[in-house]
Parts: C-alpha cells; structure tokens; sequence
C-alpha cells in the first residue's frame, strides 16, 4: 500500500468521482484516470501474474508499452481479455479482473512454475514430452495447453458495432508530441489539408509530463483547431504503414465509455492515404536487465514522471531511480514535488550537469552505481568498487535509454540506422514519402523536437506541393544534456529478464546462443522474447545487446527482428468492420425478390445471389414442395425465375467472328431470330462455361451464361476484345440486370403463354425449338426464347426487370387453370439431372468438352479458345472420366452426390464419381450423373457407388446421361 | 515407415535434462555446427527450410548418404518453414497428392521419435465447413477418396460440428453450416522446431548446415551438374537439389529451366495468447478463412493470397479487411479479441496448385518446389521423396506424378479446377 | 409501358422512412427513377458518336472523369468510347428507339433504364457517409460539382456523380444491387440519422 | 491496398481491380503450335522486381490495364491501355 493520490496536479477531473471494481473490490478514480493510474491511487502495486512462472506483477508503464499489467476487461459479451490497465480509460463501473492466476492473484499456485526455472528455460519444450510417445497426446499437451494462455475469450456475439472509414490527406502527421503538433502547425499554415493522429485521448504527448510547456501545448492545439482543412483525430492509433503511403489506424471512439452512446460504434478503423507523412510517434523508455527487474514496485523513470504529472497520482513512497541518461533526473525532480519519503538517484554514469539541480532539492545523488537486485522493497546498490548498500524503497524507477518508435519507418520500407549516441535505431533513407521528427528519430527534448517537427510538416507540405505558411512561436530550446551510457545489463545472482511478459531472461538469451539459435530471428524463436503483447518495446534492445555481448559483436550488427504489422494490438471486430453476417458480402436480388418472398418461398445464398429453392406449402416437407414442383412441370406447366443468368448484349460488325473465336462451336452459321447452345473453353482446354446465345440481328447477339460465371465470363470476353483480338470490331454489356427472365415450363407451356403474349405466332410452326422473337405481354415488350433446361416444351420470357413481376404475374393468371406452379432450383435441378445436362458440378473446372460428351462440338480449326492445349495427350485420352448416367439397381437404394464408382465393393481403385444426384419422379428411384473412366464403353456395366464416409455401398447400372427423354422429342413438340 | 535410424549422439533426454538444468544449462551443445564449406560433396541441397533440411535428414538416415551440405543464403529456417499457420493434413481429393502428403502425415506421425526433438506435433483433427448441398457432395467426393486409398475422413453433419467446434456461428445467415469433413489425424506442429529438429538430426549424421552462403550459379558440363557457384566460392557435387520456396524461379533461371510459377504472397496471423478457446482446425473455405489455436495459446489464422505477384513478404490490408470480417462472421468469440502479429509469406505458385519433385532435364539437378501454401504439412514426406529421388536417380511411387512435364501432357493435378491462375488458386 | 409504375427496387429492405440517430435527417437517400440508356461507339465512330449525340440531346460527349448536361438529359463517361445518357424516365422507350435509330452504324444503343437504379445520397454529411463506404476522395478540392466516376460503394460498382454543393451524389448502381447499397447507406448514416423518399424523375441539377 | 493509376481513370484502389497476371506473355496465332500456346498459359519469368501485369479494371472502367509494378517493392512505375505497350525504361 504505497501509491496515493497527490493533493494536486494532473489532467484529471477531481470534481467527479467514478466507482470501479478491480477482482471484485471497489475503488474509486476521477475522468481522466486510466485503470492503471487509478489502482496506483488506491494503493494497489500487486496486478497481475506472469506467462510462464507467474511471478507477481506491477504497473511497469503508463502506456501501450506495459507487458505485466493486463486485465480482462468489462463483462459478459463485452469481456475483452488481456487489455492493457495503462490504456484503460477509467469510466464509471468499469469491472476488470486479473488473468492467468489460480486460485487467486495473490496465491498463485501455478508459482510453483518458479521454483522449476531452473529446467524450464528455453526451448525446454523441444527436448522433452517425448518420452513415452503415447504419453504427448493424452498427458503432457493438454496440460501445456491448460496452462496456455492469459485472459479468456466470451463465446458470445459482440454487442458492440465498428466501422471503417476512408480519409485522404495531403500530409498525415503521427503522434501529437512537441513534434507532431509543430509539424501539423506548419502544414497545416501551407493550406494543405493534414490530418494529425494520437493514440492518447489528449494531445501533446510528453508535452504532458510538464507543466512548464502546458501553455505552448494549448496554443497549438487551438490554432490547429481554428484551421478548416486539419482535422485531429484523438483516440487514434496508427497500427500500420502499408504500400503506396496507405497507413492504417483504430480510433477508440467509444472505447473510454462504459457502452458506445446509441447510433456510435465502439471502434473505428481508418484508413488514410496520404501524400505524405510525418512520423512524430516518439520513443519508449528501455529497461535495464537486473535480478528483480521484474518484481512489482518496479517503474519505468518515465511512468512514473506520467504518473505524477499527468495523473497526480504518486506511485510510491520512497524511491530509488536507476538511470544512465539525463531523462531520468526529471523524475526525481517529480518525485520530490510528490513530496517522497525517501529519494535515492543511482546513475551508473560518472557524472550528470543535472545533477546539481536534483541535489538541491536534497536527493541523493550517487554515480558510477548499479541495481545489482531489487526484492521488492529493498534495492540493492552495487558502486563500481564492489561496495554495495541496501536501500528501503516501495518504488525502483528505471530509465536505460530511449529508443525511438520506429515501426512504422521500419514497416514503410525504411532500413533503420544505428544512432551511436542514444545508443538504439534511428530510421534511415524513406522508401515512401515519409519523414520521422523529433523523438522518433532521436531528437529529444520538446524544444529540440518542436523545432524538429516544424521542418518536418513544411517540408512534407511543400513536397505535397504547397506553399509554407506563416511562422509560429516555438517552445523554448532545451539544454544541453550529458550523453548517456549505454547499460544493458546488471550480471548478478538471480533472474534478470527482458521479456516481463513471456519471462525471458538474460540467461534464456545467453543459453539460446550456446545452443546456436545465435542469430537474433533465431534467439527470439527459441526463447519467445518480444513475441508477447508489448511487442517487446521495453526488452527489445535489451535482449538484442545481451545477444551481442554473448557473440561477442557490436550491437548494430545483431540488430533487431523484423517491424510488423501491428504497432499495437488491434481488435478484429473493427478490422471486420460492418462487413460481418448478412453483410459479409453483397447479396443480389432479382426483380421478383418481393413476390417470392410474398409467397413463401424458402430462399437461400446462391453465390451473390438470393434465391427460391422451393415453394414448400403447409404440411410439407422440402421433397414433398420439390416433387409437387417438378410435377406440374412434367405433367402440365410451370415457372422459374432464372434472372440470375449472365446475360451479355453483344453488337457490332464482327460480333460473329467473335462469338466463333470464344466458344468451342460455330455462331457465325446462327439465322437471326434463332438460339444456339453454346460451351466455352479456357484457354488450357478446360470447359469455362455454357449458356444460349440468340441472334438478334445481323450483327446483334445476346449470349447467356451461367449464373456462377456471368462475372467471369464478361471479364473474359473483355480480355480477348481488348488485348487479344483489339481489331474485332465489337461493343458487349452486360444486361443482366436489366431483364427478369423467367422459365414456363411444361407441356401445356405453350397453352398458357398463347393467353397472354400478343404479338407472337407460339405455334411449333412459327415458333420451334430454339426459336426467338419479340412480343408483349400485358402490354410490356417482352422477348422469347424457345429453349428448355427442364427437358419439356418450355420458353423463357425476358421482360424489362422494374415490368417483370407485372409479366410473371400475369403469365400466373394465364397458366392458373393448368395448374401453373412456381417452381424453385430445387425442382429445376431434379429436372435437369433427370435430362443429362451438365451444370455446376461437372463444369467443375477439371472437365474437358470431351468429358461431358460435347467432344463432336469442339470445331477441329481456325483460332478457338482452348483448342490448341486442350489437344493435349492427357487432355484427348479417351479414357478419362467421361459424364455418364448412374441409377441403383434395386430402387430402394439412395444414391450419394460424391459417391465414388468402383468394380466391387472391396475395390479399392475409383473409376469415378458420382457428381450429381436425384430422385427421379419419372423413373421413382434415385438417379446420378456421374464422372466415369472409360464412360462411353461402360453403358450397361454394373458398378458400385461407395461412399464410405457413409458407410454405403450401392449397385448401379450405368446408363446414357439422358434419363429421360434421350430423342430430345418433347422439347420439340 | 522410413527405415529406423541409427540412434544419434547428444540425444535429449529425461536424464540429460535434469543433469543440465541443474547444472545452469552450460552443458548444451549447438543444435547444429557452423562448418566451413568442403570443397567437394555427394550432393548439395540448395535451400536450408524445412524442405532442404528434411531433404538432408532423410539422405543421411534412409539412404546412408551423409557426405552432404544444405546451403542457405540467410539462417536457416527463416522462409516459409519459419512462417506459416503450423496444419499438418492430408485431405487431399485427388489421389496424386492424397498418396503424397498421407506418407508425409505418416512420417510426422513418427517424427519425434526419429529426430529426438518435440515439434509438437498435435493431432487435435482439421475441419472443413460446407454451407450447401452441391459443396457437400465436393467435400463427400474428396473424403471418399481419401477413405478409399486408405487416408481417414469422417462427414460431421450441423451437429457434429457443433460439437468439435462449439465456437462457431451456425446459423451464419449467408453461410450456414450445413457440416464438416473431419479428418481427425490433422493438426499442426510447432514449425520452428520442425526445422531446428531437422538440422539438428542432419547435423548429427554428418551434414554440413551452411548458412550465410548464396547460391549464385549452378555449373554444368556436358549436361551434368558438377557443382554450385556460391558467394563463398565454388562448391561441387556429384548431385545438386534444389528446395527454395520462394525462389524456385531464380534458380531454374540459373540452370536455364522455364517453369510453370509465379510467386505471391500468402499473410498469416495471430492474435493476443487467451485461454483454450479452439481445439482443432478449422478451414471457412468459401470464405477464404482457416484458424487454429496454438499450445501457447495465440490464435493462428489465415486466408487467401493477396493475389499478385510479390517477393515482397509484405501484405496488404484488402485481404486483413476480409480475412477478419470472415472470421467474426463465423466465430462471434473472435470480434473482441486483438490481433498481435501479422506476417507474409512468398509462395511459389504452379499452375495448377500442386507442387513437383523430380528430375530436370540436367543430370544430377533434381527440383523440389511450387507448393503453392502446401509447404509446412508437407515438409517430411518432401524431403523423403526428395532424397529418394535424389539417391536413386528416380521418384519413388509418392512423388511419381509429381513432374514438371505434367503440364505439357495436360495431367493437371488441379485439386480446385481454378485453372492456370495461381491468383485464383 | 410507362416507366414510372414500374415497381420499385427498394422493395426488399424493409426499413422505414426515417431512422438513425435522432431519426434525423442529416442526409437523404432517394431512389429516382430515370431513363438510361448506354452508347458505345463502333471501332473508330467516336467522333461520329459525339456529333450525333450534339445533334440528337445538345449533349457534349465528356471526358473521362465529368459528365455533362443539356436540359434535363446529362451523359456519365463510362469506358473508353462509352457512356451512360441519363434522361428523364418518362421518356423511356422512345428515347432508345430514337437514339438507336440516330446511332445506327456508330454506336451500339443498349437500353439499362432497369437495369440500374439511381439512388441519390444528398445532406450536409453525404461525404461522411460515403467515405465509409468508398476509398476515393470526394474532397471538393478532387471531386468537384460534376465530377463523376465508377468505384466501388459498399463493396459494388457504382457510377458516381456529384450533382451540387447540398452535396448532393448520384449513385447508379446494378439493379440487383438497389436493396444492398440502401441497406449499406443507410447504416453507414445511422450516426447522422436518414431519411428515404422516392422523388420522382431525377432532375439533373 | 495499392494505388492502381488506371490510365483512364486515374489511381484508383486496388480492390476496384481484378489481377491477372503477367501481361507480357502473348497469345500466339492460331497455328502458332501447342509450344507456343503452352508458354502463353504456363511459363513465366516470375521476375523479382519490375513486373508487367494485367489489372482487370472491374468496378471502373472495366478496361485491362497494364501495369509495371515491382514485385520487391510494389512501387509502380507506369500503366498503360490494355493495348498499348509499356514503354521503355532507362535504367
């Protein structure tokens, strides 16, 4: 119990007062709180366990950078595990709890882990668990994996919404630090328009942590506020640099909130394309390795600063600061306002030109000193004579440097350069259009770093092609500072670690190299170092330099792993966006969408499109809706909504040469008012797709294809006109859209239609099988195509879509005395099966004209899509599975769709598949279309369809496709 | 199952574990030597991934050929085999890959015993959803087939899936779970220790591992290959082989081979460690989504190719918008969780999704590549085969039709049907 | 057939007439029913096509990226040698037949009055919507009055316009993609609040 | 997300484009023989770094676009009609 609340100071609202639970117990904080500051003012220091050893954990950081401190947040479905305390923002009735401890966070029994570090340090897993072998499976990984893990995940569906939300800007400015907001001020003045981003729910960054630069940071902020083309975006990390100067960020827009307001989402994830970029994100402070260095009370220098001057909160009593750089000695100037007990400054260097300052204030100053350990409330001081002192302190502040952020330099493509004298990496030469300012690329200090990010904005400004603006006042220069020493490593007994989270430590890095696993991709595999979700930004270097001693080469060589994508952890729910559920993808629906729906059909996802499977009346089941569909088709007439077909308006002068050249078989012999099936090849000889294509005119055609393909097939048609064939003088467009075509199907189809189309002789005579022509129905024009993919007589209407119910309607009126039935693709697929076309599951990408029986239609010369590759060896062998028609021998049997054909039961050797079934209602059994070898040969044979992932196996004989109707009579009839 | 080897020295054990932990860990040698190049080797084998490294185990350990150098350009293991989602399967359709990656499944099986190292391998089953009857026949033609060569595959209806995958949104209303084809011995392994399991073990035959060393030309004589040119000089060989995702192309240029590949680029991803929450595989295919969950406790997901061409190992964010709405869509749990890490892969993409291991028409040049993003699971039996064909100068029956000419010959083994578009794949 | 009466495509969304935060109406989305009909000149005809469209509608074929106006007709550049004519939708049939008649030999004439809704999106935070639902930069400084463009809406091509400075957009898209895009516009406005109406014809501004 | 500079209209986002691939291999004449059709479709330089390649324009302008992109980098250099060629650069 050693934080408190000062009396003063702090971007908080004292005012007002907010209640939360932390492990069931109650506190209270005020606006402006994180999680993190308000625990510390209630005196909490103990808040979390570790991965591996579940060591006891503290607040270590007042940022993104915090490796131990983290929750699991809200409750219920808003659970939200492993959050960061120190990016909490406190709200009223904020619930968290601790993680990864059992029973409770004060009696971990899992510690035990602790006791056997000894064995379990790294790659410890890959030597062991092997022994028996059985033993892995049912003993040693399910209990790795019980142990695995920190917070939990809630199965339940995420209350809250997210969005995306695309911006463009002229210079995009990261980070709101001294540097960043001199940057947008000075872009901005350009008139460009800026768009300035911060993580934090304030701006000003390390302007923060200073009362002094509070003024010149709120004069900034209004003056960019007072100009119409910046615009600030608080709440808002940049998460990525993508190509093409495309960045990434998640606004918490509703994150600070106990539920995001009605109508706003919780998370907003933007995008930003930018001409340029300033990248002004800052450094983090590194820690120093030492036995203890992870026990709670100790405190990066520069937390601790935050705390007391951004949270008036005071993280201790007394203190011990262990630095090797001037930063540090801000936070003993911090601890003394917070009026500390006790503060002890222990600087391995020899000598700091702040320190007179510091003394003043009667802090002892003591150089050329060292951690050696810290047990929690002692600090053991090591001089460089070996002479050692024991300190009381509840609070170890630690600064071992600064290393710029520069993640998202390193991920825009920027090598990264080693800065000798702030001892870390500093982005080199851009790759994009991007530049790094102030601290981000080492220059520190506001003064220094202002005055760095001023001629940053104007250059990216007048790179992005403005004019600079007017000057503006400046924070006062800084002084200067004494170089710090690079310190990576206290050697001394016990455990030092580099990854607080993952429990890394100097000797896992140091044993990681005795082993080989020298190199630093290898060292952070073997050892997980960095790969938890602080990303490594405390221990990073700090693991890469004791690497480096241990090789015995310069830490500039070992270097760093690689910068990825994320610079903090971002939630998958904002990156989906609104594009979850039905809004995965666009949904499609025909014209008669409302009359099916109207009429209580069971529609379904059929690729983009919504579809009616089937009409299913009262009482029935889906065969029962499917063989009463089918019935009125075969036995009297129906009607199909087929819209979703591809549907291509073709024109011009060598529209025929064209269709010749894309489909396997002629169009060019096609007499106008007349259809033709056609099949398209790829260009490796595999059959793409098939449809209709009638002749409107001389040089006007309109092809039809497949719903799955119309997509597809246009694109196609789009290459070979524009790449290939650029001469053809041809115009397409797509119409699919702009008629609802409809199937009337059935014996009595002609019957029906000739009540309602005027305009059109529908007698075989004048209008036979696959004849066209143009008429009205209810007085709308319609076109009509005598062409059947059910088998029977049958035409398709075209009319105009916004017309199309009207049409559809009236044909149902016309076709009521026959019965007419909608029918859905359910019924249309029975249908089919039952005539032997092919569809889908046989234009399956892996089959050739030959296959599916159409060989004889492939023209033999001339310049044909697919004719040259699809002559290949393999590709011609005539005994390739070839499309044949299966039924079981005894008509009780059911076929299965994926059934595999084999000679005999036991044999293990498949002759084919079974690629499409049915119940046939003409011939009352179960029917397939199937892929068999030799297919042709085999009419007659007696097969067996297995399916073992059934447990089936059924006699079949092998018959024509055509199960019914093989002459094709009744379409002509 | 591969002949039994020869126990290895530095063998780990329950024993040597106790010993060295005790002793401060300093006992421990390097998991595999840093050699200087010999000027002379049986056979070189290009590429120190999990491929080439396996490549080198199996010559050694199967074929008693151990005069033997992996050389890699950069440390090993850092391609493909250092980043990818760890599935281990063998649900293959056509039975041309099915015969292939079942033998590799069958040697990851055994792997730990025979290289006396834990790559975790998990058998905790990998599932494919399907959302319409015409993509449960797909799935039932490919299970079937699998069960008829011998490969193990069961059909999970609605409620099967919701019983090995609890997690999952059924009733997704533009794709809902009609079942799943299971094959229950897939899983994943940890896939950096597959390649420190590899060096190590060829290390301990006598294989030289050879890192930081670049290939820059392959010599030939009289349509022999004699050897490599390297950046650390010349090196020969009796027997070169290649195995370099990710630069199969470079090196056919060097032996002037045209090959049928494009590389592109493949992202994976994981999220922020939590609690046990997905125990098996679980592939989204339509929507271009797979996950697991690995020991650690991390969930390790992926989808499809960025879909142009790119050795850039850097991924774009289409495919992390889409790749994240399909997951959500599909596992509610997944929306408020974080993701940590993202990563890309280059993937040598043939042109019809199947991979070659064969001879070239240069004798003693043997190639082994094009796995598109079948790489990982395929690791042991592609350096079985490869080594096979390597030693005997022929493939085995496992890689026989697994040939370059295949495309001339038009004997696609195009598991999908998405055609010569690897952007399709 | 009149084409006022054809029915329309919001049908599917069953949403009310207002909605969003506040039920406000910082923007409005209204479906408008028009003529449209798509040209494309035959190989080389492109300046015969923009005299004939001059003589025929007083329409100036525009550039890449603009649109243009006359009266109550405007045209969207669509393709390298096509473009869309927007007429108002009374007109129907007569105009097709006479363009195609005026156009024979030059262009292909090809009616998609159905086959595209146009819905226009109009309100102080029109931008704000679409920038959520479009990655191109509608700034007034890249996307001025009269601009247009095809891009993708809410994951769907869409032939876009900028009619005033309300801002007022016109958004043609696939017809089969009406009740989609209303659907995506209409969350994409829930924070700003909507409303729906079906104008009559649209009235080029 | 890459920005495409269509040439016709102008850098447009790359999920407005369908890729297709190299554009620098040419389908041969009608009896060019099954080699020269087997190169068009099967064989492919798959250079590391500068690249010609096809972007199907689908949701613009619905032209195949030829773009010279690097494949190390994905910086783009120039994009041209579907026929025209991409001109000669000075290295």
């Amino acid at each position: 119990m050693s934080g408190r609340r000062l009396p003063a100071g702090g971007h908080i609202d004292r005012e007002r007062h907010l209640s939360f639970s932390f492990d069931g117990r109650r506190f209270f904080g005020h606006p402006g709180d994180t999680l993190a500051s308000a625990l510390i003012a209630n005196g909490v220091r103990l808040v979390g366990r570790s991965f591996k050893y579940h060591r006891p954990r503290g607040i270590m950081t007042a940022g993104p950078d915090e490796p131990s401190a983290l929750v699991e947040l809200r409750e219920g479905a808003r659970t939200e595990p492993n959050s960061k305390m120190t990016e909490v923002a406190l709200y009223e009735g904020l619930v968290a709890r601790s993680q990864n401890r059992w029973p409770s966070l004060g009696l971990d029994l899992m510690a035990v882990n602790s006791l056997a570090g000894k064995l379990i340090g790294a790659g410890f897993y890959y030597k062991t668990f092997m022994w028996p072998k059985a033993f892995w499976e049912k003993v040693y990984e399910p209990l790795i994996r019980r142990a695995a893990g920190l917070g939990r995940a809630v199965d339940r569906r995420d209350p809250d919404h997210y969005e995306a939300l695309h911006a463009h800007c002229d210079v995009l400015v990261v980070g709101s630090g001294a540097a960043g907001l001199a940057a947008a001020r000075a872009a901005g003045a350009s008139g460009a328009r800026v768009i300035l981003c911060e993580r934090d729910d304030l701006l000003g960054g390390g302007l923060l942590l200073d009362p002094a630069h509070d003024a010149w940071r709120r004069q900034t902020i209004a003056a960019l506020e007072a100009m119409p083309e910046v615009e600030i975006l608080p709440r808002t990390n940049v998460f990525g640099y993508y190509d093409h100067n495309l960045l990434g960020a998640i606004e918490h827009a509703g994150d600070h909130l106990a539920e995001p307001a009605p109508h706003q989402v919780r998370q907003r994830y933007r995008t930003f394309r930018a001409t340029e970029v300033v990248l002004a994100t800052g450094a983090s402070e590194r820690l120093i390795a030492f036995p203890g260095n992870d026990k709670p009370g100790v405190m990066m220098a520069g937390a601790a600063l935050a705390y007391i001057h951004r949270f008036g909160v005071a993280p201790g009593e007394r203190a011990v600061i262990f630095t090797n750089n001037d930063s540090a000695y801000a936070t003993a100037h911090a601890l003394a306002d917070a009026q500390f007990d006790r503060i002890v400054l222990a600087d391995s260097r020899a000598a700091s030109a702040c320190a007179d300052d510091v003394k003043a204030r009667g802090i002892d100053v003591r150089f050329g000193v060292e951690v050696a350990h810290y047990g929690g409330d002692r600090v053991t001081l090591r001089a460089r004579n070996g002479a050692s002192d024991r300190i009381p302190a509840d609070l170890l502040c630690v600064s071992g440097g600064w290393n710029p952020n520069v993640h998202l330099a390193s991920q825009s493509g920027a090598r990264l350069r080693w800065h000798e004298q702030i001892a870390s990496f500093v982005p080199g030469e851009p790759v994009q259009a991007e530049r790094s300012a102030g601290a981000a690329r080492g220059v520190f200090g506001p003064g220094n770093a202002a005055r760095d990010g001023a001629e940053a904005g104007a250059a990216a400004a007048i790179a992005a092609g403005f004019k600079p603006g007017a000057a503006f006042a400046l924070p006062d220069a800084d002084r200067p500072e004494t170089p710090l020493e690079p310190l990576w490593e206290v050697r001394a007994q016990g455990k030092a670690f580099v990854d607080l989270q993952n429990d890394v430590t100097t000797e896992d890095i140091r044993l990681a190299h005795r082993e080989g696993f020298s190199h630093i991709e290898h060292a952070k595999r073997y050892t997980t170092h960095n790969m938890a979700t602080d990303q490594g930004k405390l221990g990073g270097l700090v693991g890469a330099a004791v690497l480096a001693e241990a090789r015995g080469e310069p830490l500039e060589k070992v270097g760093l792993p690689t910068f990825r994508p994320y610079t903090s952890p971002v939630t998958i729910g904002a990156l989906a966006g609104r594009a979850i559920g039905e809004h995965f993808q666009p949904v499609r629906r025909t014209s008669l969408h409302d009359w099916h729906l109207r009429h209580g059909a069971a529609m379904q996802p059929s690729g983009a499109w919504l579809r009616p499977f089937y009409y299913p009346k009262p009482g029935e089941d889906i065969w029962d809706a499917i063989f009463r569909e089918a019935r009125a088709v075969r036995g009297s007439v129906g009607i199909c909504d087929v819209s979703t077909l591809g549907k291509i308006d073709l024109q011009g002068p060598d529209a025929a040469t064209f269709l010749d050249r894309l489909y396997a078989n002629a169009f060019s012999t096609l007499a106008i008012g007349k259809a033709r099936y056609g099949l398209m090849l790829r260009e490796d000889g595999i059959a793409f797709d098939d449809g209709t294509t009638a002749r409107l005119g001389p040089e006007h055609f309109l092809l039809t294809c497949t719903t799955a393909n119309a997509g597809p097939v246009l694109e196609h048609m789009e290459f070979y006109a524009q790449t290939v064939w650029p001469d053809l003088d041809v115009q397409f467009s797509s119409v699919t859209d702009q008629w609802a075509q409809m199937a009337v199907a059935g014996p009595r189809s002609r019957l029906t239609l000739q009540k309602v189309v005027a305009g059109l002789d529908l007698s075989n005579e004048a209008f036979p099988f696959m004849a066209v022509g143009e008429a009205t129905i209810a007085g709308i024009p319609v076109r009509v195509f005598r062409i059947s993919f059910s088998g029977e007589l049958a035409y398709e209407v075209a009319a105009p879509s916004g017309d199309g119910e009207t049409v559809w309607e009236a044909i149902i009126a016309a076709g009521e005395e026959f019965g007419i039935a909608p029918y859905g693709l359910e019924a249309m697929g029975l249908m089919r099966i039952e005539k032997g076309h092919a569809a889908g599951p046989e234009l399956n990408g892996q089959t050739t004209a030959a296959d599916l029986g159409m060989g004889r239609m492939v023209k033999k010369a001339g310049d044909v899509v697919g004719r040259v590759l699809g002559a290949r060896p393999a590709l011609a062998n005539p005994s390739r599975p070839r499309l044949v028609g299966i039924r079981p021998t005894d008509p009780a049997k059911r076929l299965r769709g994926g059934a595999h054909l084999v000679s005999e039961p036991g044999a293990g050797k498949s002759l084919g598949w079974v690629s499409s079934v049915t119940q046939s209602i003409e011939l009352s059994q179960w029917i397939g279309l199937a892929m068999l070898e030799d297919g042709a040969a085999r009419q007659g044979q007696l097969l067996h369809a297995v399916s073992p992932l059934h447990g089936e196996s059924v006699e079949v004989i092998v018959t024509s496709p055509h199960h019914i109707d093989p002459e094709n009579a009744r379409v002509r009839a | 199952m591969p002949a039994r080897p020869e126990p290895i020295a530095d063998r780990y054990s329950a024993w040597r574990l106790l010993k060295e932990g005790l002793g401060g860990n300093k006992g421990w040698k390097p998991a595999w030597r840093k050699p200087e190049p010999k000027p002379h080797y049986d056979v070189i084998i290009v590429g120190g991934g999990g491929h080439g490294l396996a490549t080198a185990h199996y010559l050694a350990s199967v074929h008693g050929i151990t005069n033997v150098a992996v050389i890699e350009k950069g440390p090993i293991g850092l391609g493909n085999g250092g980043r990818n989602t760890t599935i281990v399967r063998s649900n293959y359709g056509l039975p041309s890959n099915t015969r292939f990656y079942e033998w590799s499944l069958k040697l990851w099986e055994g792997l730990e015993q025979d290289l006396n190292y834990n790559v975790m391998m998990s058998q905790r089953g990998v599932v494919n959803l399907f959302h319409t009857d015409a993509q449960r026949d797909v799935a039932v033609r490919r299970g079937n087939s699998m069960r008829l060569q011998g490969v193990d595959a069961e059909l999970l209806d609605r409620d099967g899936v919701a019983r090995i995958a609890p997690f999952l949104a059924l009733d997704n209303p533009l794709f809902p779970v009609y079942g799943g084809l299971l094959q229950a011995r897939g899983g994943t392994a940890r896939h950096d220790a597959v390649i420190w399991g590899f060096a190590r073990a060829a290390d301990r035959r006598g294989v030289d591992i050879i890192e930081h060393c670049e290939v820059t030309g392959i010599r030939r004589e009289g349509g022999r290959v004699t050897g490599v040119e390297t950046t650390r000089g010349f090196i020969g060989a009796g027997k070169v082989g290649v195995a370099v995702a990710g630069n199969t192309t470079r090196l056919a240029d060097m032996a002037g081979l045209r090959l049928p590949v494009e590389t592109h680029l493949l992202q994976a991803f994981v999220t922020e460690a939590i609690k046990p929450l997905i125990d098996c595989v679980v592939t989204f295919g339509v929507g271009h989504f797979y996950i697991s969950q690995s020991d650690k406790g991390g969930l390790v997901f992926g989808g499809d190719l960025d879909g142009y061409n790119s050795y850039s190992q850097r991924g774009n964010l289409p495919l992390v918008e889409h790749l994240m709405a399909a997951g959500v869509s599909m596992i509610p749990a997944f929306s408020r969780l974080r993701v940590l890490r993202q990563w890309a892969g280059v993937m040598d993409m043939t042109m019809d999704s199947s991979p070659f291991i064969c001879k070239t028409p240069i004798d003693g040049l043997y190639f082994n590549g094009g796995w598109c993003y079948g790489g990982f699971k395929a690791t042991p039996g592609s350096g079985w085969c490869f080594a096979h064909t390597i030693a005997k100068d022929e493939p085995h029956a496992f890689n026989a039709d697994l040939t370059i000419e295949r495309f001339r010959e038009g004997r696609l083994i195009d598991e999908r049907g998405a055609g010569p578009n690897p952007w399709a794949q | 057939m009149s084409a006022p009466e054809r029915r329309s495509r919001f049908g599917g969304a069953s949403l009310p007439a207002r909605g969003g935060a506040a039920q406000g109406d910082a923007v409005t989305i209204a479906e408008c029913p028009a003529t449209l009909i798509q040209v494309t000149a035959r190989k080389g005809r492109q300046d015969a096509l923009a005299a004939a469209t001059l003589k025929e509608l007083a329409l100036a074929l525009p550039a890449p990226g603009a649109s243009a106006l006359a009266g109550d007709c405007s045209a969207l550049w669509l393709q390298p040698g096509g473009w869309l004519i927007q007429a108002p939708a009374n007109d129907g049939n007569a105009l097709v037949r006479r363009l195609a008649a005026a156009l024979d030999g030059i262009a292909a004439v090809v009616d998609q009055s159905h086959g595209r809704c146009v819905l226009r999106l109009s309100g102080q935070q029109a931008r704000a919507v679409l920038a959520k639902l479009c990655r191109l930069d509608l700034h007034p400084r890249s996307f001025a009055v009269g601009a247009s463009a095809t891009t993708l809406v809410g994951h769907v091509a869409c032939t876009m316009r900028l009619v005033d400075e309300t801002p007022a957009f016109d958004l043609i898209v696939g017809a089969s993609y009406a009740t989609w895009l209303l659907e995506e516009l209409v969350e994409a406005a829930d924070a700003f609040g909507w409303q729906l109406t079906r104008a009559g014809a649209a009235q080029p501004a | 997300m890459h920005l495409i500079p269509c040439p016709c209209c102008g850098p447009r986002a790359e999920d407005e484009f369908h890729y297709r691939g190299d554009a620098t291999v040419k389908r041969p004449a009608p009896d060019a023989g099954e080699q020269a059709f087997y190169d068009f479709v099967y064989t492919r330089a798959n250079p590391r770094g500068w690249h010609v390649e096809w972007w199907h324009h689908y949701a613009g302008c619905r032209q195949w676009v030829k773009v010279e992109r690097n494949t190390m980098t994905h910086e783009i250099r120039t994009a041209v009609g579907p026929a025209e060629d991409i001109p000669e650069v000075q290295v």
